[in-house]
């Protein structure tokens, strides 16, 4: 965990709500994994006080990117940086997903801003030599951040684009794709679609990590703000330090 | 450089090399902010409150922004004293950070439990009595808007200790010196103030509290002008050392908080968006008595011109 | 556009032609707001206190800022029942304001006088009684945190009136609702929640309160959530209408606390700000309804999901 | 009383504290007279919440200056507004000065950021045809903003220019310039400064106007929070609105 002010470098809108900040931050850069997160300062006043997380969505050298739709107040401030302002950012917050020997097939499914983390996860699976499939959702086509891997599944909820229906629809009709392979999912989204995605993977027994949110003060385990129950205890993890990935088996959403 | 004391004594037993505090249930048991700050130049650190029992908190949304503050409806989620003594315990020892427990309990019997068990670990120089959580249904405020049971804790909890002893005052009383004076005549050797005011937010689409406990404790700089006046008014009115609680941000606010009446003074929700912030505000406060040619900190104390 | 009914019941007696009210202290007697915004669209606009007898205020400094609040502490600056009647109501009148005149008082007696005197004028839909102002040594709060003191208030003022009775309640007391079911009891149509609470602010560098009365009262977005669960916490346990007053500066504010629990809101230190806000309010409180298909607005009405 | 965003049209700062931020404001710029003042919101967020009153320092057109000195999170920000960038404004607010015909010499007598108002009347004074006499004061020689009017006279507390001393010392030195004159005394500043120009004018029998400063939440007599003390009754003026310029025997600083 390093807390530090860093220069913005670019900062470019990707669709009419979702832009793309990215800063130099050469001493956290090279020290993140996919599925971590920053608590991010949005202006120096006392509002809005608390900091806003937000996934690493790619990371080159010495830059990181988030990828953020803007909802209110605090995003709302974040969109109209400029390059060469500062921001105070706190991480590497969290445990991000992980790439092990025992998938070859990574599915990535995302529902709206859902897909902030994968251009990360996603050059890391190359890295890793996986096989990838994206299952992208959005409500419609004009709020689509896709990724253009080659295999990529757009479902949008006004058929705009891609298959109508939601993503975890699309993904059932396409099962197939996961037939006779060693296969992990990874999911990131609102938490309703992410609840279908738990389903569906106990159903088909497919392994399956989900990122998940919850409002936070502080991002790294102080203020016990942020829990999810376990699914197996009776007891809460905190999504900020235990998450924000968990394995989709683990939680109760 | 070195030439302001900083120390300040909270009553007749114990001493601290600075006034500020880190607020319970804040930074947790020290093991995260200790990456941000050296623990050891802290003036204390107030464990989350601790029961006898672990208690698992309260369901999601257990925290939301306000403006200028934050609700938060933790309900109390602590490991229990038993694991706090295995697992916490020898970090905050191993740290050398000067160490005050706060406790926290649904009946006198548990207060006066979990003292008597805590009594004998020397690294503990002080217990912190929260008789104020606004977020537990059992304990809490039904102790702490209530003067004969604040007066009952404190007296039964006082013969269970003989380390220093603070009331945490609910401020969410007409008359929070007369809790302080029963704390006093009780045997307390200080009292903290405020804990949080007891405050909601509604969700105007599914009209539903944004906390799933309905209402939550609001902290942070929205509600500084409510304890000043809290702590003013128990140094006005009784003679009993006050620790400061509310909103405070930085090294101005701290003063402040001296000024009105406060020995020393706790930061809380400024942990959450600055964890350097107690270091930070150590050395203004640090500058700004050189700056003014004061001596002695502890000369600021209830030092309001009225 | 016209389909959303925004009118509201204040008990039996006072239907208003929306929930948007201007609350007292925050408005004058109407003359400068009227530039902003044309009263007669407003629900109703409260008169600053009015006393027996003139009264000149607080020395400066009365308004310090806050963290998304401010104090005041003006001490019922006003021009007195006769200059009131001779001066600021014919201006009520002739910009057809739905008219509730604030009482101050420093006895029960004047609180009575004041009602009896004002009572014969048709204009007065209401009164509103302050028992809790924070900022005056006599009356106010030594009222306000009384229960019997208000309940004897509220049954003095009750014979002197057949009009509609509010009383203006004090947030700086653990038991909110009790207040408002003694007022009930006493005969009150509705209570209006909150006035300010408690707050004070030093200079750091003169150690005097920045406000020369010490304390003030603290106001604006700061405090909504007190406001919000004081409200919430009235109308879960008592059977009385609540008008809801407390850091609304838009209106989403007022929806969440027409939800809350509030039959109307009151507007206060927001107007300082944004004079034309409550004209805002009113035209997104119809907005919304139509959105989601309200078609009297008195639906919101502790249409909380808990 | 309009209330409207108007369009920054240039921001610059005139010594290291002292900035003058011009808008363009066709609706009011002609509707000011020298000493009344605007009620500004600093920025969309509610922190700061209040508005903060600054005098009308001139009027071209339909611009309008604020000389304004930063000294807290509100002006602080204020002094960051780009060009293009919009001000939210209440005004005209309070009284002025009068220009009248009793009077054939105006003395201007200013502390500090005091001589924010005075570029504008001065023009005023010109237009009447009136003789001026600036007695300009400051901390030290890199606070001053001169008006630059013929006759100039300069004070400093640490001597770095000009009188060594304050204001109302230097204007005591110079009273001579006063003998045989219609004069009328215009003074702003901090309020121990004004209160001893209270005393020279009263000794002096000077007609004197002031311009005086409290803490405002509202600017147009809503509030009741500006009082000062009338000099004749046992009441308050309220400074928003009988003021900010009172004759200096009106009121008790
Ligand atoms: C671990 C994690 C990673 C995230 N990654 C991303 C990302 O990469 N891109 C992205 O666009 N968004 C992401 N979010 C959501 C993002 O944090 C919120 O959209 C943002 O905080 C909203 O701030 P605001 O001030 O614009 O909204 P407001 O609604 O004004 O915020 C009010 C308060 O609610 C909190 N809040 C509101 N929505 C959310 C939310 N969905 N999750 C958590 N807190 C919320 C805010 O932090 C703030 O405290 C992530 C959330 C978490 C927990
Ligand atoms: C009628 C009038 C005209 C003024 N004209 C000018 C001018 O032309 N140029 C200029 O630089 N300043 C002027 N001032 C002073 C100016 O209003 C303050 O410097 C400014 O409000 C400070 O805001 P801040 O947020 O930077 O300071 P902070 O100290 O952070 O402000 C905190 C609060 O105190 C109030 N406050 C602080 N100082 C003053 C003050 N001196 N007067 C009134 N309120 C204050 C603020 O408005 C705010 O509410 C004038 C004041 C008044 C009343
Ligand atoms: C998330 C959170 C958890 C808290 N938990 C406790 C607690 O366990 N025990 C306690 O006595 N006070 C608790 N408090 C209250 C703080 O110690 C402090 O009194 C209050 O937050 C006001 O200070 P602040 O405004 O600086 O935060 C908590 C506050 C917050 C924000
Ligand atoms: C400057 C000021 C003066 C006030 N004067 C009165 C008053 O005379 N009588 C009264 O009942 N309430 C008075 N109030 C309280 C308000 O009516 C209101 O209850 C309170 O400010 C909370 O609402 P707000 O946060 O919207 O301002 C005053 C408030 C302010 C800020
Ligand atoms: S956000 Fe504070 S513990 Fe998770
Ligand atoms: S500032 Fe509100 S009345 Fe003068």
């Amino acid at each position: 965990m390093i807390l530090d002010n860093y220069v913005v470098v670019r900062n470019l809108f990707l669709t009419d709500n979702i832009f793309l900040l990215t800063v130099k931050a050469p001493e956290i850069a090279g020290k993140f994994q996919p599925g971590q997160f920053c608590n991010i300062k949005v202006s120096e006043s006392l509002i809005p006080l608390l900091r806003r997380p937000f996934s690493v969505s790619d990371v080159r050298e010495d830059e990181i990117s988030f990828m953020i739709a803007v909802t209110g107040e605090g995003t709302k401030i974040l969109s109209l940086k400029k390059p060469g302002e500062h921001v105070n950012i706190l991480g590497p917050l969290g445990h991000g997903f992980k790439i092990d020997k025992n998938f070859d097939l990574g599915i990535i499914v995302s529902g709206g801003i859902g897909i902030a983390p994968f251009p990360f996860l996603i050059k890391r699976l190359k890295d890793s030599g996986k096989e990838i499939v994206v299952f992208n959702g959005a409500r419609t086509s004009k709020e689509l951040v896709k990724l253009n891997t080659e295999k990529e599944f757009i479902s949008t909820d006004d058929g705009s684009e891609g298959f109508e229906g939601n993503v975890i629809e699309l993904l059932n009709s396409q099962k197939n794709i996961l037939d006779g392979k060693k296969v992990k999912i990874f999911g990131c989204g609102p938490h309703p679609m992410l609840a279908g995605l738990q389903k569906f993977c106990a159903r088909e027994n497919i392994e399956c990590e989900i990122s998940v949110e919850s409002n936070m003060a502080c991002g790294f385990g102080i203020c016990q703000g942020c829990p999810v129950h376990s699914a197996k205890e009776d007891k809460y993890y905190l999504i900020c330090k235990d998450g924000p990935v968990f394995n989709s088996n683990e939680i109760i959403l | 450089m070195s030439e302001v004391d900083l120390t300040v004594k909270i009553g007749d037993k114990l001493e601290l090399k600075n006034p500020v505090i880190l607020a319970s249930g804040t930074v947790g048991y020290g093991n995260e902010i200790s990456e941000f700050i050296d623990l050891s130049k802290i003036g204390a650190i107030v464990t989350k409150s601790i029961s006898l029992h672990p208690r698992k908190g309260n369901p999601p949304q257990r925290v939301v922004e306000t403006t200028g503050g934050m609700l938060n409806a933790i309900g109390l989620a602590n490991v229990g004293l038993e694991k706090f003594i295995s697992e916490k315990l020898p970090f905050l020892e191993k740290v050398k950070s000067t160490l005050i427990c706060n406790i926290a309990a649904s009946t006198i019997e548990e207060y006066v439990e979990c003292v008597s068990i805590l009594d004998r670990y020397e690294i503990i120089k002080a217990f912190e009595i929260n008789v104020s959580c606004p977020n537990v249904k059992d304990g809490g405020l039904i102790f702490g808007n209530n003067l004969n049971a604040v007066a009952e804790i404190t007296g039964r909890v006082r013969k269970a200790t003989g380390k220093t002893l603070i009331i945490k005052l609910s401020p969410n009383v007409s008359d929070i010196a007369g809790f302080a004076r029963v704390a006093k005549e009780r045997g307390a050797d200080a009292v903290s103030a405020i804990n949080t005011l007891v405050g909601t937010a509604f969700d105007i689409n599914t009209r539903k509290p944004k906390i799933k406990n309905i209402t939550g404790g609001l902290s942070g700089p929205a509600i500084k002008p409510v304890a000043l006046a809290k702590v003013l008014e128990i140094s006005r009115n009784v003679d009993i050392p006050v620790i400061g609680i509310g909103g405070i941000t930085d090294w101005q606010d701290a003063v402040e908080f001296m000024i009105a009446g406060a020995s020393a003074v706790q930061l809380g929700t400024v942990n959450f968006v600055n964890p350097k912030a107690s270091i930070e505000v150590l050395e203004g406060l640090n500058k700004y008595c050189l700056d003014n040619k004061i001596k002695r900190i502890a000369e600021l104390t209830a030092s309001y011109v009225l």
